[in-house]
């Protein structure tokens, strides 16, 4: 580190000040912005919030919600009930329950998946670790109500909002994930087609096996009785 | 009962009541509040001898209260100096410790 | 026992007798009564000072919201503007809040005097505001000794706020109470010399007789108010400033100071106790403006002679307005000074101006005696300037201005 | 005679209190009291600038003193006090008593002033102030000089040692 | 003497000494106007001169290193944000800046652009609001402090369309930044950048020729450099003192190297000096900004390799430190290799800064406690973590 100092005067005016002079200049200002402040839309920017509302930027994110698919939110959730956000979730907030059916066994499927939004810090982390493009904060603040317990932990009934919902509040990220998942599911349609194909070669093959096999039992049989 | 021997008895009782004050009070300031009390008394006396005691066309009575009211300001003055200077000193304004001449 | 007797007269309806119109009206129905005359005249009184206190409640609640409004636009807001047709309702919803607060009276609190000490401060206010000369007819009560009936009223004040901090049993009121007092009896001195000036010069106690010496207009537009003399200027600025600290208001508010002693002596009262030291602060500062407008700027008297038709109350309100407002002004730019500056500022600054505001008024008399303006204020000027100069060079000597520090910047 | 009769029963009262009251700020309030109520007296006897200049001096700067210097060197506790009382209160009433009861003995015995009492005599300001500027100039001077002497006097014993450290002397 | 039993507990220097029955025990806080939260300093004060003064903290303890050792080190950012929440945005440096030296990650040049430019339009808040605050401790009417907030909510516009909040923006990732700048968020930052000047030229001219304030604050709180240094005083509050410490100098990190940008420093180090450097520091962040917003490229906002799951670093420790607008803002992080960090500690500014209350104020008036107090510029959250 070079140390070039070089003396700057930090002021504009001479040296020497009347007292005085200096409250005179914060007068001037205070004044200033007081006769401006009724004609000046700069000065004054107070927003009167019930009546007027600010341009909330489309990036705001507050409180999380879940995505789903389709019209109806019991079928078409893409939550699977993983339980990443669960985990990764700073203040752990979120609460799921796998559904099950009645062997036990997961239906990839979420039975409860509550919020509490009043211990939720809106960081988006859930949103950001989601492997399955499901959960996305939303945009919506004036959410007050009287009742912590009913009405500030969200339920799935009040969470599960449609992609349709996604794509009004965020166009760019909504399309975005959309041509993703659309492309994904093309993937997996390929996928699921090569599979299938792969399964039906598997098949014949195993068929021509088994009767080759049927056949080498039956010479074997032949051979045997002889 | 005509009004100046009212005014004097007050005056009497008042004078009598600083002189209390003054001896019983061990707190120096309080010593103070009785001796503001008795220079009252005293006024009280020149006003009402002005006020009944016939035509006085000089004003000495008021004229003389005027000038003991400014004397009772420099008193008070002087004696809570000395006597926030005293409690620089002893940390009390109890007037039976300071009873030494050095401080 | 004689009967009272008024007659109506047309001359009551004139612009510059409305305010003592109610007087006027009670008086004569209380005279159709067929009431004694003794009693004409006490009800006379009440209606009198009934108007005055009606007057400034009014103007009371009034500044209460310009106030908020006034810094609300300085700091580029709207300020209270919900109840009510622009916020007008709002010292309203103010004093319904206050009425319906808790008293509360800390456990430590001596309770009686905790009481004594709001009603304490608003009484001396009223009082003062009594011998006023609003208009020129309307001085509520013509004291001869005016000047010293204010000063001595005043004196209460100082009183009123040791009990109100004492009596609180804390130690942020008592820190407030004792800043006060050393406030206000130093703030006095300067207040008291400075009116005496203006005492010299019009050679009366009386406000009335202040006002009316302060008559007339030089070259026929210059008003002769005692502001626009060499020594009124001196006196007049000490006087402003002196008010300023005895009103307890910005950069004066040490007592109150809420961002080291949280509220000072009124840290420990509620409700409407709490509102009567609002009351009184701001009908103490009516009153010390009111008293600045009588000695200095002319009281009743219009500023330009072609206003004279317009009443002269209405000029004296005007003026109060315009002095309000460079208080709330002054309010929303300066930080608060510290207390041993504020002490040194009124005995080392203030008085000593004050103090040589005396001389000049002197000079000033015998000069204008001989009726030669130009060598009176050549005569007087130096007298006035020297503290300036003096005030600069100290200043620059003691404390380095924005302009003279220096600053290095490092690579 | 009405305002006499009302007040010097509420001087007394109050000056009773300001004596005898244990708790120190109580006592000083109390003697506030009393000069204002003195005042009050004054004026009502018609003495108006006397009264005014009582009130201010006393209650606007005497009083405030007195409460303000208790304030600084806060008073021992008032139980201390009562008991000292009882030490110090019998010998002081056996003191003031007999003067209490001197005085009233000169004042009735002497049956001029039992006698009907004089017209009040005016007192304007302008009179008064023209007396004390002649009559009286050395005494006003000499009041004056005495002023100027205690007011420096009492800065100089009230000043604090001053205690502030020097701001660090930083190269 | 004592009356308050909670006084005497909590700072057993009160009670010696027979001669001090004349000091009055204040108790400032934390329940009081101007500590800035909730601060507490218990006072002794004879008349209004501070005789002793101890601070306590701890009234907004949350707890926060210890929560982040049983979390992942992502699920730790949203929480550095209200450290300091006056500039969550460099907490989010300092902590990624950390754990990127842990884990040796590489930060795009385009992130690194970012990163320099939210820093910097913080350190503008950070300095501007402490005018206002200030001005507000001295007992100005709350002006100097609204003229701060209506910039401080232009810049907060700019950090809502960036990150989607306003103060807690949660912005930082490891190996970059969460998302790449809006569209036209550039230009509207240069907007502000250039319409800044002019504001601060009318605050200077409001608050800085003022005689009031000058005598309030000249020769206050002032301390000999040595004395600073041992403190382990940083930031503003050092330079202010003359001493040339600046981490964005002595220790560049990022790509501070690159734009050509002065130290200011003061002389006596008192609490004039201390606002004033904090002007001269926002003309230097615009000069940064400007240089910043010419020369962003374009490229990744995040290092492609960067992993938001499942993210482990490697066995070893690390310490962070970056400028912040308050001092040398750290974290130091131990990893053994799990999702959690083993340790985790900060080094925060206000903290460190605020052990020299005592020597600041003893010998000076309760009101110059206060200004002293607000010009070391603390936030609570970041003192009691």
């Amino acid at each position: 580190m070079k140390d070039a100092k070089h003396q700057e005067p930090a002021g504009k005016a001479g040296k020497w000040t009347i007292p005085g002079y200096g409250l005179l200049q914060g007068l001037f200002v205070s004044g200033r912005n007081m006769v401006e402040s009724y004609y000046k839309k700069e000065r004054c920017p107070v927003i009167q919030y019930p009546e007027e509302k600010a341009d909330i930027s489309p990036n705001f994110r507050n409180f999380p919600f879940l995505c789903y698919d389709g019209d109806r939110p019991e079928t078409g959730l893409r939550c699977t009930a993983c339980g990443i956000c669960e985990k990764e979730c700073p203040p752990q907030c979120i609460y799921i329950v796998m559904d099950r059916d009645e062997n036990g066994k997961a239906k990839k499927r979420p039975k409860v998946f509550d919020i509490d939004i009043s211990v939720c810090m809106n960081c988006g982390i859930c949103a950001e670790v989601c492997p399955f493009d499901s959960i996305y904060m939303d945009g919506q603040y004036e959410m007050a109500t009287d009742d912590r317990f009913e009405k500030l932990v969200l339920g799935l009934d009040r969470l599960a909002k449609s992609t349709d919902y996604h794509m009004q509040l965020r166009p760019k990220e909504a399309t975005a994930v959309m041509e993703k998942r659309k492309a994904a599911e093309e993937k997996k349609k390929a996928a699921a087609a090569a599979r299938a194909a792969k399964a039906k070669a598997a098949a014949e093959k195993k068929a021509k096996e088994a009767k080759e096999q049927a056949e080498k039992n039956a010479d074997d049989a032949k051979g045997g009785t002889e | 009962m005509n009004p100046i021997a009212i005014s004097l008895t007050a005056s009497a009782i008042l004078f009598a009541l600083g002189l209390f004050a003054v001896l019983s009070r061990r707190n120096a300031i309080l010593v103070l509040v009785g001796i503001e009390l008795m220079l009252n008394a005293a006024n009280l006396n020149f006003i009402a001898f002005w006020r009944w005691g016939g035509a006085d066309a000089a004003l000495s009575g008021p004229l003389f209260v005027l000038f003991s009211i400014a004397i009772a300001a420099a008193e008070a003055a002087v004696g809570l100096a000395i006597i926030l200077m005293a409690f620089r000193h002893t940390r009390s304004n109890d007037l039976n410790r300071l009873d030494s001449l050095h401080g | 026992m004689m009967l009272g007797n008024v007659e109506f007269e047309m001359a009551w309806l004139a612009p510059e007798q409305w305010p003592r119109l109610p007087q006027h009206l009670v008086e004569w129905l209380v005279a159709l009564c067929g009431l004694p005359e003794w009693l004409v005249s006490i009800a006379g009184w009440f209606t009198s000072a009934g108007v005055v206190v009606g007057v400034f409640m009014g103007l009371f609640a009034l500044l209460s919201l310009i106030e908020r409004k006034t810094l609300a636009r300085v700091q580029n807001r709207y300020g209270p503007n919900r109840a009510g047709w622009f916020g007008i309702l709002q010292p309203v919803a103010d004093g319904i809040k206050m009425l319906t607060k808790e008293d509360i009276v800390p456990a430590k609190a001596d309770w009686l005097l905790h009481l004594l000490g709001p009603v304490l401060i608003v009484i001396p206010s009223i009082l003062a505001l009594g011998v006023i000369p609003y208009g020129q007819d309307w001085v509520p009560v013509p004291l001869e000794l005016g000047l010293v009936f204010f000063f001595a009223v005043g004196a209460m004040t100082e009183i009123a706020v040791f009990v109100a901090g004492w009596a609180s049993g804390s130690k942020f009121p008592m820190l407030g109470a004792m800043r006060a007092i050393s406030q206000m009896v130093s703030y006095e001195l300067p207040l008291i010399i400075s009116a005496l000036a203006v005492v010299m010069m019009s050679g009366t106690l009386s406000l009335p007789e202040i006002v009316e010496s302060q008559g007339g207009y030089t070259l026929g537009f210059l008003p002769q108010w005692n502001l626009f003399t060499p020594w009124g200027l001196s006196a007049g600025v000490v006087f402003f400033i002196a008010c300023i600290a005895e009103a307890n208001r910005c950069p004066f508010d040490l007592p109150e100071g809420e961002s080291e002693i949280v509220a000072g002596h009124m840290t420990e009262y509620s409700g409407f106790k709490y509102a009567l030291f609002f009351i009184g602060e701001y009908l103490g500062l009516f009153a010390i403006s009111a008293l600045g407008i009588t000695l200095f700027l002319g009281g009743w008297q219009s500023p330009l002679p072609i206003f004279d038709f317009l009443p002269s109350w209405l000029w004296f309100f005007a003026k109060l307005a315009v002095v309000i407002f460079i208080f709330l002004w002054i309010r929303a730019t300066f930080p608060r000074v510290r207390i041993d500056q504020l002490m040194r500022f009124a005995w080392l600054c203030l008085i000593p101006i004050a103090l040589l505001s005396l001389p000049t008024a002197a000079i000033w008399h015998y000069a204008n005696k001989a009726n030669n303006d130009i060598v009176a204020w050549i005569a007087t000027m130096p007298l006035v300037l020297i503290p300036w100069v003096v005030l600069t060079v100290l200043f620059n000597r003691r404390l380095s201005p924005a302009t003279t520090r220096t600053y290095h910047f490092a690579e | 005679m009405i305002p006499l009769l009302i007040l010097t029963p509420a001087i007394l009262l109050a000056a009773i209190g300001a004596a005898w009251k244990a708790r120190p700020v109580h006592a000083a309030l109390l003697l506030a009291l009393c000069l204002s109520l003195v005042g009050c007296l004054y004026v009502a006897m018609g003495a108006h600038f006397i009264g005014l200049v009582q009130f201010s001096v006393y209650v606007g700067a005497v009083a405030i003193l007195i409460v303000f210097s208790l304030l600084i060197t806060r008073p021992s506790d008032d139980d201390e006090e009562k008991v000292r009382r009882m030490k110090t209160g019998m010998p002081a009433l056996a003191c003031s008593l007999p003067l209490l009861v001197m005085l009233g003995f000169t004042m009735f015995k002497q049956s001029a002033l039992l006698e009907a009492p004089a017209d009040e005599p005016a007192m304007s300001l302008k009179v008064l102030g023209e007396i004390l500027f002649t009559d009286y100039a050395p005494a006003v001077l000499a009041m004056a000089v005495l002023l100027t002497a205690v007011m420096i006097g009492a800065a100089l014993f009230a000043r604090e040692p001053s205690k502030k450290p020097e701001p660090p002397s930083d190269s | 003497m004592i009356s308050d039993p909670l006084l005497q507990q909590s700072s057993p220097v009160l009670e010696e000494g027979s001669d001090d029955d004349q000091l009055l025990r204040v108790s400032l806080g934390p329940q009081h106007p101007s500590t800035h939260g909730v601060f507490r300093m218990n006072v002794e004060l004879d008349g209004e001169t501070v005789v002793r003064l101890k601070p306590v903290f701890g009234y907004l303890h949350r707890n926060h290193e210890k929560i982040a050792e049983g979390q992942t080190y992502l699920s730790s950012m949203p929480f550095t944000d209200r450290l300091d929440y006056i500039c969550p945005l460099t907490n989010n440096w300092a902590y990624a800046h950390a754990v990127e030296k842990l884990a040796g990650i590489e930060v795009p040049e385009r992130a690194e652009y970012m990163r320099v430019i939210t820093a910097e339009l913080t350190r503008l808040i950070n300095h501007t609001a402490f005018a206002g605050f200030f001005l507000g401790d001295m007992g100005a009417w709350g002006s100097a402090l609204m003229y701060a907030f209506r910039e401080r909510e232009k810049i907060l516009d700019l950090f809502e369309d960036l990150t989607g909040a306003r103060m807690m923006s949660n912005f930082m990732r490891f190996g970059g930044c969460r998302n790449d700048l809006p569209d036209g968020w550039l230009e509207r930052c240069r907007a502000l950048v250039d319409n800044y000047e002019p504001f601060l030229d009318e605050m200077e001219m409001f608050l800085l020729g003022n005689e009031i304030l000058i005598a309030r604050t000249q020769d206050v709180g002032q301390l000999p450099k040595e004395t600073l240094i041992n403190g382990g005083i940083t930031g503003p509050m050092l330079r202010a003192a003359g001493v040339a410490y600046d981490i964005r100098k002595v220790d560049p990190y990022g790509i501070y190297d690159r734009f050509d940008f002065k130290m200011p420093l003061g002389e006596k180090g008192d609490c004039y000096d201390r606002l004033m450097i904090r002007f001269l520091e926002m003309r230097e962040s615009l000069k940064i900004l400007k240089q910043a917003i010419k020369d962003i490229p374009e490229g990744d906002f995040i290092a492609p390799k960067a992993k938001i799951r499942g993210f482990k670093p490697p066995v070893g420790e690390a310490y962070g430190r970056i400028e912040g607008p308050k001092g040398e803002l750290g974290f130091y992080l131990v990893s053994d290799g799990t999702p959690q960090p083993y340790r985790y500690r900060v080094r925060p500014p206000s903290f460190v800064n605020l052990t020299l209350l005592e020597e600041m104020c003893v010998g000076l008036d309760i009101a110059d406690v206060v200004i002293i107090l607000g010009s070391v510029d603390i936030v609570l959250g970041e003192v009691d973590r």
